[in-house]
């Protein structure tokens, strides 16, 4: 465990960006957002940003292939290249666990997919354990702890103090190219912290969401429930709530003409989109009381079902705060009956 | 896949000698779809023409570009020469590369990239061009002409005399319009009734023409071509069949105290009427609003002496249903209501009379049997002030913004009328400008003036009094610049004329569209001034705006050729570059018909398959291609970009764009 | 304002036209050898209220430095009233690029009669002096198109 | 009123003159509130919520409400009436089928204008006088409700409906708004300076679409970006010329049809002030061609469908304001 | 990083030979740019084919994998992907990436099986390279029954391979119909179901079935009425997805990615998940 002041930050990031980039939270219009580190950028206070770590390693626009044509002929021009190694400062527990949620989808379902390995496998990412929850994190209902994240690094801002806890390689390597900004201190502090962070959490308002009821379940049962019906009606179908999400990760592969050749691109799409699953061949869901179950079940049904239960919410809240008519997952799963124990 | 042939122009030296045109060729031909490209000294010569053909067969070319001059010169020929080898016709594409390219170009390296360039484009528009075929919709032989005055009456006849049948809607029970109650015309001064009712009587006799008088047009449906027109025939209580215009029931009917229209209540006529004696049809008319029987039950005098039997006082309005290829509007003015002229006393006294007024007041069939007598005490006026322009010219919104063009000529005449008829009245004319343009008329003007000695002044009427049997005028000479103090016996006033109020709600049926005074706006002012934009729908009159009668009388006529040119077709071919909805993202908002200017968009309720499998029934907009000109203001106005254009689709143009700033 | 250092600099200029008066005028100023710069590239429409203000966008995304539309005279459109609407619709459209901060100049309606030839050509050397002086467009360019 | 609101829905329930009631749902934390559609008097009493953060504009759900079977009743608050006789003259919506009670409204507060004031982990929200006291978990906090109305309510334009079938509350009267300030504070800039604050604005869009899905004058039945056979559709803006374009394109589809009602702002999770994009047409559009209130008259025609011959010149935008 | 093989990233390959099938089905051959096969696959999997600027469409391969020179797609022309497709011409270049999906069972399940294969219209595309890979394999199965039917004579699929080839092989049985009597046709005349309930096969049978949705539907219940079970009889899905390699999201129906889990489902699976196919 190291320890730095925390008025030092500011050439913490500096030396850590001397060598690659460094991303921080930073305060902006819509509030935190993730920066690259320049002199003058400060860190955000603020409990998380408004959008997700996500973009760092599954980019809301992703080239993926080039192509030439010639008259009958073609030419493939794969564009991948090698990203540059960079840091991302900041990133809280739910959003750690979104990277392994993610991880699920891009590296650990065969095929690898190559663009996000290659993003992934050069990212540092350095957690920062919360201070401050907000009403609409619920995290501790999927487990995750938020005064103890894990990533390459583990930040505590404690007063004036940062701490710092190196969890891997990468991590150690990082600390080590700052080493002279920090001292190895005792833990201890840091563990009373995590306490009081943790009592802090137990405070919260939809800690108590149980998923039991949906795990146990059959699939079919879910999907056939009468809820879906009750809620969907005032969805309006925009993206808000996929594209705020660290979890969600579908896409659409499209192609532009440019003056040269043909582009084509990934970028995200989002199931309550009405052209989603439109396709020459077919819609499979054609209404919007369909995509709208389609997200929540994907979230809290299928995807469990394929990870060993492991849910594709990490309870982040940034859909409670976004969505244009305040529908969400909590309010979802208490209608599926996910109801908090009173 | 596509299979583009391109064929470059020389145009002799006219594009040879800037562009290069071998250049333009080779590079062309390397376009992605391109099969076949070639150039030639002179494309739309006919061995130039021959060799496109060939092309067409040989190569099974799916899409022709010909660079070569303006489209506008040479595209409908290279659409002919396509469609003889079998290609559609809207499958050629023209780059310009002489007017807007060799000729405007020195440089010949520039000049042949831009030649390539504008290649490039007609290329990528061609990829995208569908082959269109122009519609066909037949033509009733039959047109209908609104309004039953001067303009109506020569239109009708004209096309009659083609051989056309034609039906008249008049509103008032006798066609004859306006003009039967004008006593002189200008600048000849020959008797109005005179020429106008033989005019009349041919109609009446001509066996092409039927007159709905009475009547009035309830609904058209249908576009050019092909309207349907429901027509109203009010019921006139008398048998128009039967009726043998005797007038025997005019003269004996009790009720008595109703005001003469015909003489602008100048006089009285009774409940039961014939408007004047040389009427068509010469036919009696119960007015409902007067007649004891229709009103109390008691009376039925005029049923009793008909010795015809053509009463009945149990007639119905009766809906006429009839097809037509053309309609002609033929609505003609009014003189506007004085109402917001108090300075000139109208409504106070009796003795200021509108031009039209007086125009009954010295005929000789008029109230005063052609006597001039003031209306207050039937006496001899010996000062009379004519006041031109009394609404006219008028942007302070009392009036009218236009001239109403008539009323220096009318005014001149009646001063030279009233000084020829009685030498001892003093006749003032108060003008702005006296405007006499027409054959003719500044000579008539300066005859009122010299020979007449009537005085014109020029300067503005501030008020009118009626004070002890005189109307005291007092008026400012802005030549002499001096107030005038005139102690008049009449004052006439220079009306200005309006469209007919029934134009307004006609438009609105025909789609047709009116200018902010609600005159009917003309297809071109210039070069298609007797059509309406709709197609199908013709202007003669005074409803498209003012006239005197010899240019109504030419715009009737010149309206009737137009609509004979249009019902000797059999059938019409359509423009197919015409705007079409795709009604699956129609949302029905009506912006598309808000802006076109044809009328050629209409909604249909139709049902739906909703993407969740219900079925849904929505509005969505439909474009009759017969009517549609293609001007494509509607796709733009489409939110949804449910509208597009054949021949120029969204895609083309983009495609087009996206070639030029490749 | 950027300034445009590069001599050399050639912009590309989309001009629309009507089919019915402004087509004509720029084939006029063709038959009467009245030169204006070959960067000018003309697209035939039926009349000005054709012209879809995403043509416009497009046009800039894809390379165009200037965007110039042309229209029969108001009063003279061939449907009447077309450029009536088009008038709006740019004037809209205009100010609202204006506000976005796109340099104005870079679009520009000019009403030109068929017999306006001259007009025709003293417009287009005009725009294309105005947007050279501009420079490349840089506010509303798409990277993907730029020529590499 | 929401006690009034419930029971006038209630009765009309009861007696079938109704049989669906769109109105609010209560969320879970006071603020987040739901458009909802109630069928029963149960649902009601349980459920049912006016109150200050009943933001949302109801009239967009009638398009596909009104289509079904039976009779819907709504409460529209003024500047929602104005989206619905906007939608009602583009015969979106079946008038017979919805039975509208028009509310008072004296603004809505923002939940981001609270976080704003640093006030967070918000739990519950009371009402007192012209306050808020706020319950959370870091404490207990008062504002006035002025300082956290929206940026819409703030410079409200009208406190008349304009359609309903009945009223509960007191008819207000279309009020003085100085919501053109920002767009004339903008026009004021330079054009970089302009460049700047749009591109710092737009290149936030993460094309989420709640803007063009919220807003009642985004009604089509597909949206030009949505049909891949328009030739501009796009899902995500690859760059900042598409970020520019969807914006451009959806402000000028919406341009006097626009009603200000302010949802695309409220919406947007990246705080975008896109009602400045929209006012900028209609304050445009009152310069050139007279004022203009989308949605208050339903005879009057929209002004990008009409004209007149004097109208000003394209050019006028080369001589206007805004510095060079 | 580019040595990463990357799925996404498609491959060329050389249009070889277009053969017309009907009226909108045209068959099409590919290779690879050396020639020989772009990649080997399994009977049932897919590939995606595409043409840069136009766009990419998954196709079932028609072909077995027994033939060792090239593949073979039959594609019915519905959309702007296959418009284009239908419009090109031999040596156009391609791109191709796949294969995609489980495939059918056939070195486990089918093994040493009676199998009845029932197929409509186009639907007969996927089973023809199982129908091909048994053929070539023919000691490993039992007898084998084919039903197929179309709306006319001129919509059957393939039908000179199987009046050829297929009614000649060793214990195969065609039974061939078409939905309305036809001039020049002498075969049955009926829809697809029906005839397979009038034909009532053995119940020790493996069914395979592909066709439209509506025809799957009712042959299934024919087949059950027939004493079938629904762990008897496979059938392929219809091919709505975009990546192919189960990460974008729009083939998934349940817990199951149908690019990845299917296309192949038996029937007993299809019961198991959200009416949403």
């Amino acid at each position: 465990m190291k320890k730095m002041q925390a008025a030092n930050l500011n050439d913490f990031f500096r030396a850590a960006a001397a060598a690659e980039t460094v991303y921080l939270p930073v305060d902006s219009a819509d509030g935190a957002r993730f920066m690259k580190y320049e002199d003058g950028v400060t860190l955000s206070m603020a409990c998380n940003t408004t959008r997700s770590a996500k973009d760092f390693f599954f980019p809301q626009v992703e080239n993926l292939v080039d192509f030439k044509v010639d008259g009958k002929k073609i030419e493939v021009i794969d564009g991948r290249e090698e990203v540059e190694d960079f840091v991302i400062f900041g990133v809280r527990a739910c959003d750690l666990a979104s990277f392994e949620i993610l991880d699920r989808v891009y590296l650990n379902t065969p095929p690898v997919d190559s663009y996000y390995k290659n993003r992934r496998e050069h990212g540092t990412v350095i957690t920062l354990a919360c201070g401050r929850p907000q009403e609409t994190c619920f995290c501790k209902v999927f487990g995750i702890d938020a005064a103890d994240p894990a990533g390459d690094v583990t930040c505590w801002m404690l007063g004036d103090d940062i701490y710092f806890r190196a969890n891997t390689e990468k991590g150690e390597k990082l600390i080590a190219a700052c080493g002279s900004l920090l001292t190895d201190v005792d833990e201890a502090p840091v563990e009373n912290a995590k306490t009081a962070i943790r009592a802090m959490v137990d405070k919260l308002p939809i800690k108590d969401l149980k998923l039991d009821k949906i795990s146990e379940r059959h699939l079919l049962e879910n999907f056939n429930s009468s809820v879906w019906k009750d809620l969907y009606e005032s969805c309006i179908g925009c993206g808000t709530c996929t594209f705020v999400c660290p979890t969600c990760q579908c896409f659409d592969v499209r192609e532009f003409k440019t003056n040269e050749g043909v582009k084509r691109f990934r970028c995200w799409d989002s199931c309550m989109y009405s052209d989603f699953t439109k396709m020459a061949a077919g819609n499979n869901r054609l209404s919007q009381l369909e995509r709208f179950r389609q997200r929540f079940m994907h979230k809290l049904v299928y995807f469990p079902a394929n990870n060993d239960g492991v849910y594709s919410c990490v309870g982040c809240g940034r859909c409670l705060k976004s969505c244009p008519i305040s529908m969400n997952i909590v309010k979802v799963a208490k209608a599926l009956g996910g109801e908090a124990n009173e | 896949m596509q299979r583009i042939g391109v064929f470059v122009c020389w145009c002799g030296s006219n594009i040879a000698a800037t562009v290069d045109v071998n250049a333009v060729t080779e590079t062309l031909a390397k376009e992605p779809g391109v099969v076949y490209a070639t150039n030639y000294q002179y494309m739309c010569s006919e061995s130039g023409q021959n060799l496109i053909k060939d092309a067409i067969r040989d190569q099974k070319l799916t899409g022709v570009v010909i660079c070569s001059c303006s489209p506008r010169m040479h595209e409908a020929t290279f659409r002919k020469a396509a469609a003889s080898a079998g290609l559609n016709p809207y499958l050629v594409e023209i780059a310009n590369i002489r007017e807007q390219c060799s000729w405007i170009h020195k440089n010949k390296e520039e000049a042949t990239e831009k030649a390539i360039i504008l290649g490039r484009t007609a290329i990528a528009k061609v990829q995208l061009n569908a082959p269109l075929i122009a519609g066909e919709s037949p033509v009733v032989k039959r047109a209908l002409v609104i309004g039953g005055g001067i303009a109506g009456i020569q239109t009708a006849l004209d096309i009659a005399e083609a051989g056309f049948e034609v039906d008249i809607v008049e509103k008032k029970p006798t066609v004859g319009g306006k003009m039967t109650q004008i006593d002189k015309t200008f600048p000849t001064l020959d008797c109005s009734a005179c020429i106008l009712t033989p005019k009349m009587v041919e109609v009446a006799q001509n066996d092409n023409i039927k007159i709905y008088s009475y009547s009035e047009v309830e609904a058209v449906k249908g576009f050019v071509g092909n309207f349907t027109v429901s027509i109203r025939k009010k019921a006139r209580y008398v048998k128009e069949d039967i009726c043998t215009g005797c007038g025997l029931c005019t003269e004996k009917c009790p009720q008595k105290n109703v005001p003469n229209e015909f003489n602008l209540g100048l006089d009285t006529r009774r409940a039961i009427y014939i408007p004047f004696a040389q009427a068509v049809p010469k036919v009696a008319t119960i007015d409902p609003n007067y007649c004891t029987k229709l009103n109390t039950g008691k009376c039925g005098v005029c049923e009793k002496i008909c010795t015809a039997g053509a009463i009945d006082y149990t007639q119905k309005d009766e809906i006429v249903e009839q097809q037509y290829g053309a309609i002609v509007v033929a609505t003609g003015y009014n003189p506007i209501k004085l109402d917001n002229f108090e300075e000139y006393a109208y409504s106070q006294s009796p003795d200021v009379v509108t031009s039209l007024e007086f125009e009954r007041l010295m005929n000789a069939a008029g109230p005063t049997g052609g006597v001039l007598l003031r209306p207050s005490d039937k006496t001899h006026p010996h000062t009379i002030v004519f006041v031109q322009c009394v609404g006219s010219r008028d942007v302070s919104g009392c009036g009218k913004p236009y001239c109403s063009k008539i009323c220096c000529m009318y005014t001149a005449k009646h001063a030279m009328l009233c000084r020829e008829k009685y030498p001892d009245t003093e006749v003032y004319v108060f003008y702005i400008d006296v405007r006499t343009p027409g054959k003719n008329f500044d000579e008539f003007y300066r005859r009122a003036v010299e020979e007449y000695n009537v005085h014109y002044i020029k300067g503005m009427v501030g008020k009118v009094a009626p004070s002890g049997g005189k109307l005291k005028v007092q008026a400012s000479d802005l030549l002499n610049n001096e107030q005038l103090h005139i102690d008049a016996d009449m004052v006439v006033l220079a009306a200005a004329i309006e469209p007919d109020k029934s134009a307004r709600p006609l438009a609105t049926m025909l789609t047709a569209s009116m200018d902010t005074n609600d005159f009917f706006t003309e297809a071109h002012p210039k070069l298609r001034p007797v059509e309406s934009p709709t197609a199908g729908i013709y202007l003669s009159g005074c409803c498209q705006g003012p006239k005197d009668i010899p240019e109504t009388v030419s715009q009737a006529s010149a309206c009737a050729a137009k609509v004979i040119g249009l019902l000797a077709k059999d059938k019409l071919t359509c423009n197919p570059c015409v705007a079409h909805s795709d009604e699956l993202m129609c949302n029905g908002c009506s912006s598309c018909a808000n802006v076109c200017p044809y009328g050629a968009i209409t909604y249909v309720e139709k049902e739906f398959r909703q993407p969740d499998r219900t079925m849904l029934v929505r509005r969505v907009a439909s474009v009759n291609p017969a009517v549609c000109q293609g001007c494509g203001a509607c796709t733009v106005a489409c939110p949804s970009g449910a509208m597009d254009l054949f021949g120029f689709s969204n895609k083309q143009i983009m495609a087009e764009v996206d070639a030029i700033c490749k | 304002m950027q300034v445009n250092d590069n001599k050399d600099f050639q912009p590309t200029i989309v001009a629309f036209c009507c089919n019915w008066c402004s087509y004509a005028g720029a084939d006029l100023s063709g038959t009467n050898r009245l030169q204006y710069p070959a960067n000018v590239k003309i697209i035939r429409i039926p009349c000005s209220c054709r012209l879809n203000p995403i043509f416009i966008l497009r046009a800039f995304q894809r390379g165009a430095d200037g965007v110039i539309l042309c229209g029969c005279h108001p009063g003279d459109c061939h449907y009447t009233t077309g450029n009536y609407y088009a008038r709006r619709r740019m004037s809209l459209l205009f100010s609202m690029l204006d506000y976005l901060g796109i340099e104005k100049e870079r679009t520009r309606v000019e009403w030109v009669s068929a017999a306006e030839g001259a007009k025709f050509a003293a417009t287009m050397n005009e725009f294309v002096d105005a947007v050279t002086k501009l420079g490349r467009n840089h506010r509303l360019e798409d990277l993907r198109c730029k020529k590499q | 009123m929401q006690e009034a609101m419930k029971a006038r829905a209630k009765e009309l329930l009861a007696d079938g003159s109704v049989n669906r009631v769109a109105g609010w749902k209560i969320g879970e934390f006071s603020y987040d509130i739901t458009p909802a559609i109630f069928e029963t008097a149960e649902e009601i009493d349980r459920d049912f919520v006016y109150d200050d953060f009943c933001g949302a504009n109801l009239s967009k759900y009638l398009i596909s409400q009104s289509r079904k079977e039976g009779k819907i009743l709504v409460f529209l608050k003024p500047c929602d009436s104005y989206s619905f006789a906007q939608l009602l003259k583009e015969h979106r919506i079946i008038r017979e089928n919805v039975y509208i009670i028009g509310i008072e409204c004296y603004g809505k507060a923002d939940i981001n204008k609270i976080r704003e004031k640093g006030i967070d982990g918000v739990l519950g929200i009371k009402e007192s006088g012209s306050s808020f006291v706020i319950d959370s978990i870091y404490g207990e906090a008062t504002v006035p409700k002025m300082d956290v109305y929206a940026e819409r309510c703030l410079v409200c334009k009208s406190k008349k409906h304009a359609v309903y079938d009945e009223l509960i509350g007191e008819e207000g009267d279309v009020v003085p708004s100085s919501r053109f300030d920002k767009v004339a504070e903008l026009e004021a800039m330079t054009p970089d300076e302009r460049f700047e604050f749009w591109r710092g604005e737009l290149s936030r869009c993460i094309r989420c679409n709640a803007c063009r899905n919220v807003c009642p004058a985004c009604s089509c039945e597909n949206c030009v970006f949505d049909n891949p056979n328009s030739g501009i559709a796009n899902k995500a803006a690859a760059d900042s010329f598409e970020e520019n374009m969807f914006h451009i394109i959806r402000a000028f589809h919406v341009a006097g049809r626009c009603t200000d009602c302010g949802e695309c702002s409220r919406v947007c999770p990246q705080n975008i002030p896109l009602h400045l994009l929209n006012r900028k047409f209609i304050k445009d559009i009152n310069e050139f061609y007279g004022e203009y209130q989308a949605g208050e008259n339903p005879d009057e025609k929209a002004p990008l469908t009409n004209f007149t011959f004097d109208d000003c010149e394209p050019s006028i935008v080369y001589k206007r304001g805004g510095n060079q | 990083m580019s040595e990463v093989n990357e799925t996404l990233i498609p491959q060329l390959g050389i249009v070889t030979d277009i053969r017309t099938d009907t009226p909108d089905v045209k068959t099409f051959r590919v290779n690879a740019l050396d020639g020989g096969k772009v990649f080997e696959h399994i009977p049932g999997q897919c590939a995606f084919l595409s043409m840069p600027g136009v766009g990419e469409a998954l196709f079932s391969i028609t072909s077995s994998p027994t033939n060792k020179e090239f593949m073979e797609f039959s594609i019915k022309r519905c959309g702007c992907v296959t418009d284009w497709l239908h419009s090109m011409e031999v040596g156009q270049m391609i791109t191709i990436r796949g294969p995609y999906g489980n495939g059918f069972p056939v070195d486990t399940d089918f093994r040493h099986k009676d199998l009845l294969f029932i197929a409509g219209g186009i639907g007969l595309a996927p089973l023809r390279s199982v129908i091909n890979y048994v053929r070539g394999n023919r000691d490993k199965y039992g007898k084998v029954d084919i039903v197929y039917g179309s709306r006319s004579k001129d919509d059957l699929v393939d039908y000179d391979e199987i009046i050829n080839e297929w009614v000649n092989e060793k214990d195969f049985n065609v039974h061939l119909t078409i939905d309305r009597e036809q001039e020049g046709w002498d075969g049955h005349v009926g829809f697809v179901p029906n005839y397979v309930k009038e034909l009532g096969f053995d119940t020790d049978k493996t069914c395979i079935i592909c066709g439209p949705p509506i025809m799957i539907k009712f042959t299934l219940a024919g087949l059950i009425e027939l004493g079938f079970k629904k762990d008897q009889v496979y059938t392929t899905m219809e091919l709505r997805m975009k990546c192919g390699v189960g990460k974008c999201g729009r083939c998934n129906i349940g817990d199951k990615y149908v690019c990845k889990d299917g296309p192949v489902f038996r029937c007993d699976q299809l019961d198991e998940m959200p009416s949403e196919y």
